[in-house]
């Protein structure tokens, strides 16, 4: 869930064609993100669009010389699954990709569009729910808008959130500050919302004991800019995975990036639930976790200031940047392949 | 091709079994190995046990690799 | 870690001192060994002349294009087509289940082929058919889903077969002469078949193989089994823990009483005598084929350019096809090698050599 | 569409209760806004989002002193209607939220619900159609987000713009600010929009010249401003029309409001289209008009302003500001009479 | 403007010069002229003994709850509720047609029946009921889409008949003593119907009527008209532009050929014997009440406490009943006064007296 | 109730007429008016013409009030 249009590397969007058929219909792609289309996308918002902000690729615009700006469309199915539902994520979503400009976020709007039919009950939760999680984060629902659409218009319900915030003194955060030497941090494990989601789709029958790790990372980046401009990058890899946002990281910096399997913090029911699905949990969508690109240097400092924060505890050095322009995995075995990008929808196989 | 998951049963109940796999909870068919055994493990492949994983084999394996070493070696010594 | 890297080490020693020489292509068949290789960088482990090849592994990336075609056709019919996740991208002659549904035809995934007999339990005003894609791995789980739709009387429920097996194929990619030395025969196949299928190979093309397990050590002890016997052609199972030389006897019964053998086509190798799986007349009343009377449509499913053959065969390489990366790429798949992900032209197109 | 939760008098939220039940279900209401349930919208989004912006009820929030931040989701059927589509409805809309605070909008993200199939070729029109009026309006789409959903979990498309403005120099502009004697203008002709999107609605077979207003007015706007705090409150009667607005006003400022039926600006084919339909135009949505509320030695001066511009041409005084507290209409009988404000879904009636 | 003033300023100078002093009501008993009198402002013109009130003027108001039920038990089995606009909010006893779309029924509003007959034709799979609701002036515009339908062999399509019918439901508010001095009768169902049918009132029951067209002109001549013959009460036509005596006897026919008369219960006032509409035997392939075997649900549809009735017939304020303003508010509707907008009980609710 | 609107007749093909208001183009049965002729107006509800508008009577109507005023003030003087 992205800032900007360029970007929609980490987007559902993909278009189908066939054999020399120009593309003519959208498509769906639930775990989004990854090869398919960046090329159509800017045939379809890139050039409409262009503009400096657009052409930046940032979760967030850069407004004023200090103000983030930045948006998403939150749709979830379940709205209500293991550790979180529509509302928090919506809130933490945007929260976040505040964060991930160096920003501290401070306003949000929040605007629904609700199937007749809905029950009052459930969208009083889900209000709550955004309440209780703006509250943590520090931030203020400043401005609404509430749409109702008749039975069958909508899949229950749809949140857009927008955010604001202020960039942190000395913020120098950007996709593109990558520089080979720097070293790459995630704040946790790995795969945790995309597997709660998945698994608690009544279709797949399967129950698992995986909380979705939905949470505003606000406090943890705040903390962690106190690094001032060791802080290169900031990205939250939520659909895509941690796969497209290390090929975001390395297509934008004009860099390569070599991550450690050894090091990579899984949890052992995530592992076994993509096992179980042929899955690729670098793939899978995170909500409250952050890969962190920061000076050589500074890694370990950071690593500390990760690990002392509630969303930080399980924090790891992944890896480090390169210039080999590629995203490779040292195995555990010594080996090195390429780390695949998603393409289209994660779903069950069995082959 | 087919992806199978080795799963540990829990469970049984008729020709369906609970089984486990890191925290992960699946019910599968096991009418293609009825002698299964709760504390067994079967492979499963798309929500049905193919199965029941050789435990005596599984520890055999482990050891094979010296086993190997050892041949090769005496191969070598043997060859030079 | 240590643990894997004494084994690697283990394995290149073993390997070094088994090495031939020669040039040595293993093939592997099983889609599984291919994302395994892919997976655990094992070609680093391997020296050069040891080269591993991929097969035709992946049963959905078989699937011919008029076969895709006729489940399109199927869709139109106010059916709810069940399918694994795997094939809704493979596309057909115009379209793909993928295109399809976005234009509004009910097409849903299962997990399980019993997940969809359920759905159609369920639901019984829709009618509901399962699209039987796999190898003979997954041939029983479909197998089960009929007899029991038979027993417990869903009506609302059938099976479109494109089942494909594994013996005749092998045969195929044969006949004629290859450049395989050896194979790593699919581990989880082989759980239901069992070995003496493979029995063909060494006593008619002097090929020997392997039944291979799918972590990092099986498919490194295979190729050294496959070393160590090389002058002696045979077949071998290093994945006893999961496979019996006689196969799972129970399954084989279960495939027995609902399939029986027939003709199929296979993407990019056209067709192979007794290849296929049809519903047995016992019953019809749940073969798809049958109940909405639908066949691969068109009678000829060549792909025009496409190397496919030469490419499973190990004969020329990727970007020696003509259609290679300009009208075939991995978003835009012609061939089965490139429909897979890990197929070789879209490892080809994806890592380069 | 409005900017915050507390006014959703002008949302489509309403909610059923039989004798006695709880609320349940959240029910439709195409023509939107009205009496129905704004203590119920409190209920749940006020309380729970509280907070001082909330509480402003304006169309944006005014946040840093100068800037203000807006959201609006735009679902609209057909698509494509006389005289715009979806797309440009979704940049003039927020752009004319800005404004109405008293603002010059310059920055907006969008966010893009598609429905898996949707034509590409649809889509790149609606894009090109945002881009020309973000031009128009001399704004930039700063930052965006798209989601694609299967097929049936949304009609076809639903777009989210949120809007950044700053204040004009001078300006004080607020839904609070009416006083008895203050002048209320509109600047053009009611209703259009609402009946063109109507009446292009195949199932009720209308044929009608009827185009929509849809028009960005921060032109208009950045012209009256020039008038300072004489402008009192600027509106735009979107869902719920001019009554909904005037009853707003009223309510917010603790006035009366009195129009004159004599001096309402509406084309005869929408009036005839409202006799059809047994509509009022009053309730009728308007996407490119501005109600004004100026100080009355003023009102001259706007109204000649709003005259020069092109979509001020048919600008009118209309009423004005007393202490009554009730919103009436002066009728060319020389009555006079409450204006009604709408209920529900605006639909066709025979009785 | 000037013209409106003009003929106001005359329409005044007219009534006071005819005032007879006494309390003088006049009952309107077609919604659109209620709705045109408090568009108008008209109350404001008339003196302070000449009183406008409201009769069951609206025939979706009037529509018992029951009835309601009915149509939402059509809803759940699997069939369009094709419906005019105005009868989407009116509560049945527990749901209306509203929360009932919101649940997932299909509801779908038309401007006109032809338009639910097209919707029906190019929706074969699809059973459509139309909901027939209206006074005179809508029965016959349902009639022939019942005539259309027999005659194209539209099979998915009928009507459910809730039509009302004008005449004995004046009598029934007059029997007994009411406080009527004059009508202002139907300009549009008299189009129909003309204007012999209102003979009776003058000579039943000593009260005139006119019938009235439905601009302020036409309403206020009317009560001027109504006031010059009070003391020889008879039926006059104002409206002579579109009403005749004998009214539209083609559209007479049409209704002749497909309807009878049958005995119905008003929502406020019971039943009223001989005030509705059935479909005829001829007729009953498309009588969904036949077609899907619905009845009213229930026996009964007495509303506790609500007193419509006295409201209709100016008996009492609406704040006399003891419903108003706390179990019956127009979001949450009891009676017909409160139901329809423009009625009685929701005019009082919105601007007090 | 009955909401009915004037609408001139543009056009008559069979049973359905166009018919015209303010620019507003409506397709409405004219199965109730058998005698309309193009240029008559028509009295529209629910998507068919119930009546056809008599124009001499429209005419007429507009004199009445100043009739109805001669007659009240005779009588006013009759009586004062
Ligand atoms: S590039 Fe495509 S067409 Fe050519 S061999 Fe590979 S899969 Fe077949
Ligand atoms: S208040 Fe309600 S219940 Fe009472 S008379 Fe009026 S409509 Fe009937
Ligand atoms: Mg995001
Ligand atoms: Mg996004
Ligand atoms: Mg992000
Ligand atoms: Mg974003
Ligand atoms: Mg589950
Ligand atoms: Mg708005
Ligand atoms: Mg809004
Ligand atoms: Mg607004
Ligand atoms: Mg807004
Ligand atoms: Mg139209």
């Amino acid at each position: 869930m992205h800032g900007v249009f360029g970007r929609v590397l980490c987007s559902v969007l993909q278009v189908w064609r066939i054999r020399g058929d120009l593309m003519e219909r959208v498509l769906l792609s639930h775990g989004g993100g990854g090869t398919m289309m960046e090329k159509l996308i800017e045939e379809v918002f890139a050039d409409a669009f262009d503009n400096e902000y657009i052409r930046a690729m940032e979760d967030a615009a850069l407004l004023f010389g200090n103000i983030t700006l930045t948006t998403d469309s939150f749709t979830v199915k379940p709205l209500f699954f293991p550790g979180g539902d529509i509302g928090k994520l919506a809130v933490c979503g945007t929260v976040n990709d505040a964060s991930m400009r160096g920003a501290k976020p401070l306003f949000l709007t929040a605007a629904f569009i609700i199937e007749e039919g809905f029950p009052v009950e459930d969208l009083k939760k889900i209000v709550k729910s955004m309440a209780e999680a703006a509250k943590e984060a520090g931030v203020k629902i400043v401005a609404g808008d509430t749409k109702v659409v008749e039975k069958g218009s909508v899949d229950r319900i749809f949140i857009n959130t927008s955010g604001i915030g202020v960039l942190y003194e000395g913020a120098n955060v950007s996709i593109k500050n990558a520089k080979p030497g720097d070293i790459v941090l995630i704040s946790g494990t790995i795969g945790d919302h995309g597997m709660a989601v998945m698994s608690a789709r009544e279709e797949l029958q399967f129950d698992t004991p995986i909380f979705s790790d939905v949470a505003p990372l606000n406090g943890l980046i705040e903390k962690l800019m106190t690094l001032g401009e060791a802080i290169k990058v900031l990205r939250d890899p939520t659909r895509g995975g941690v796969a497209e946002v290390l090929y975001e990281i390395s297509k934008m910096s004009g860099v390569g990036i070599k991550i450690y399997e050894e090091k990579l913090p899984v949890k052992e029911s995530v592992k076994s639930a993509c096992e179980f699905m042929g899955i690729d949990f670098l793939h899978l969508a995170n909500e409250g976790k952050v890969v962190v690109v920061v000076e050589r240097d500074y890694a370990e400092k950071a690593l500390e200031i990760m690990k002392s924060h509630e969303y930080g505890k399980d924090a790891e050095i992944i890896g480090e940047v390169n210039d080999s322009k590629l995203v490779t995995i040292n195995t555990i075995y010594g080996t090195s392949r390429i780390v695949d990008r998603p393409i289209g929808e994660l779903l069950p196989r069995i082959c | 091709m087919c992806i199978a998951v080795p799963s540990k049963v829990l469970k049984i109940e008729g020709k369906i079994a609970e089984t486990e796999l890191g925290g992960v909870i699946r019910r599968v068919s096991i009418e293609m190995v009825p002698d299964v055994k709760v504390g067994d493990y079967v492979m499963v492949h798309a929500g049905v046990a193919i199965s029941i994983v050789d435990k005596e084999e599984a520890e055999a394996q482990r050891g094979l690799w010296n086993e190997l070493m050892e041949v090769l070696n005496d191969a070598a010594e043997g060859n030079s | 870690m240590m643990q894997q890297r004494e084994i690697v080490e283990k394995a290149k020693k073993a390997i070094e001192t088994l090495n031939p020489g020669i040039p040595f292509n293993i093939m592997e068949v099983c889609g599984s060994h291919t994302m395994a290789i892919s997976k655990f960088g094992l070609r680093q482990v391997l020296p050069k002349n040891i080269r591993l090849i991929s097969g035709p592994g992946c049963p959905v990336c078989v699937t011919a294009q008029n076969e895709i075609d006729a489940v399109i056709e199927l869709s139109n019919k106010n059916i709810v087509i069940a399918t694994f996740g795997d094939l809704i991208r493979v596309p057909g002659n115009k379209s793909s289940l993928q295109k399809e549904r976005a234009k509004g035809k009910e097409v849903r995934v299962f997990y399980s082929p019993l997940d969809a007999l359920k759905y159609a339990e369920e639901n019984p005003q829709k009618e509901v058919v399962f699209i039987g894609i796999g190898f003979e791995t997954t041939v029983p789980t479909v197998a089960l889903t009929i007899k029991e739709a038979k027993e417990r009387k869903i009506k609302n429920y059938s099976v479109y077969s494109l089942h494909k097996t594994m013996p005749e194929a092998l045969r195929a990619l044969l006949v004629g002469g290859s450049n395989v030395q050896g194979f790593l025969l699919p581990g989880h196949v082989s759980a239901i078949t069992g070995s003496r299928i493979y029995e063909f190979l060494p006593r008619e093309f002097g090929v020997g193989g392997v039944i291979s397990g799918f972590e990092a050590e099986d498919i490194l002890m295979s190729i050294v089994m496959l070393l160590k016997n090389y002058k002696n052609p045979t077949i071998e199972i290093q994945y006893k823990r999961v496979v019996k030389e006689e196969g799972n006897i129970e399954a084989q019964k279960i495939i027995e009483e609902v399939f029986e053998p027939c003709d199929s086509t296979w993407r990019g190798l056209g067709e192979i005598k007794g290849s296929g799986l049809k519903i047995r007349d016992k019953y019809k009343d749940f073969d798809a084929a049958l109940k909405f009377d639908i066949k691969p449509v068109g009678d000829e499913i060549e792909i025009k350019g496409c190397r496919c053959g030469d490419v499973l065969k190990g004969r020329i390489y990727p970007n020696e096809c003509p259609l290679f990366g300009r009208v075939c790429t991995p978003d835009n798949p012609v061939g089965p090698c490139m429909v897979s992900s890990e197929g070789s032209c879209a490892a080809f197109y994806k890592y380069g050599a």
